[in-house]
């Protein structure tokens, strides 16, 4: 279970070989990568922010990993998280999850995506031709996340 | 007490960081009224408190959290990570 | 929407970037990649061979993919499936799913899962110390692959 | 019309491929049994009809579907891919 927050990219058939590579008794790895999208209700955007809490984020992220691994038979969890500024088509997110079944691979990914969307202290910024604003917190999130506890 | 502001907070309160002096108050709520009392920044941070989210040394609390023994308060708006 | 069946591994990372690299309004990619596990019921494996129909089988999974678009806004859809002998910790299936927003991503991804553990005509043959056997279906996948209907 | 087999079905009947006469059968179900009239072979790999799937011309079809035009058919155990 490795958590990161960091600025640069990630390659994630690297990831995935060093979740899986010293464990044959893994079936199934899900990925979630999030991307930045270029159309935005306001319009296109140029740039993407990410403000985080330094000293907050990284034990939050690991607290969502442990709760993970204590609900489904995980091999592996690996979340990283970028911050500072992005552009439409850059990863912002990566989850992995390992595991020896499909169904638990499955929902544990859902499951962190959901809680790193309401439970990680990252805000987004976005700006463009029409301006830049801060987005705003999906009430679709929140009910998502509301559905595993 | 120090005290940390992220996202439109952060913009509103003038700072990312400051140190501040809980004064009477005992809660979280308490010091948010105080603060909002004090100066018109905190007001208009402050303004809608139902968008107000807070940590306590790095740990989300809910607003009847008690003060004592508290080093950083952190305030920010709902999370938009992901 | 992109369908290969092979006996050669892929590159996750490739197949992706070559998913989503000409269209910035992808938010969210969802990868399942399937392994083979070393342990069995039976014992350690030291073989997995994969038969499959060949006149049926891409046609099968394009008719699958083709499914799992008409049912969730998806940007994009890839599945690579192999065949022939393979060894414990070889990668077998790759699915890749594209969208907008992660909830289309992740559920169309378990469809297409559920669909090519039960419609895709491959059948798995584990040989080890033990012997060799064709594995059985498993009722979990029958009723995993019901829950869409 | 050519025969397939796949899986244990193939190890069953002995190949994998092979023309056969339908002989009077109109259905698959009725080829199934014909078959495994004619040869030892064919009640073997048919001997549980409830693990048997078909294909008629690479789609999967049900027991009653009938064979009239049919070129190609495919005989196998419940897919395992994935």
């Amino acid at each position: 279970m490795t958590v990161s927050v960091q600025t640069q990219d990630f390659d994630i058939a690297a990831e995935m070989d060093a979740l899986t590579s010293a464990n044959r008794d893994i079936g199934a790895v899900v990925s979630f990568t999030g991307l930045v999208r270029e159309m935005t209700e306001a319009g296109a955007i140029q740039t993407m922010e990410l403000e985080h809490y330094p000293g907050m984020t990284v034990a939050a992220l690991t607290e969502i990993a442990d709760q993970a691994c204590a609900r489904w038979p995980l091999q592996g969890v690996r979340i990283i998280h970028r911050y500072g500024p992005l552009h439409p088509g850059d990863r912002i997110v990566l989850v992995l999850t390992a595991s020896r079944h499909r169904q638990a691979a499955f929902e544990a990914a859902e499951f962190l995506m959901d809680y790193l969307k309401t439970r990680a202290p990252f805000w987004k910024r976005e700006a463009g031709a029409h301006g830049s604003a801060w987005v705003d917190a999906r009430e679709d999130d929140d009910k998502a996340t509301a559905r595993w506890s | 007490m120090q005290a940390l502001y992220f996202s439109w907070l952060r913009e509103r309160v003038g700072t990312g960081s400051e140190q501040i002096d809980p004064g009477p108050a005992t809660t979280v709520a308490e010091l948010i009224r105080e603060l909002s009392l004090r100066e018109e920044r905190y007001a208009a941070a402050f303004a809608d408190i139902s968008a107000v989210r807070v940590a306590v040394d790095q740990k989300m609390v809910d607003l009847d959290h008690p003060l004592k023994g508290v080093r950083e308060i952190g305030f920010f708006p709902p999370m938009t990570g992901g």
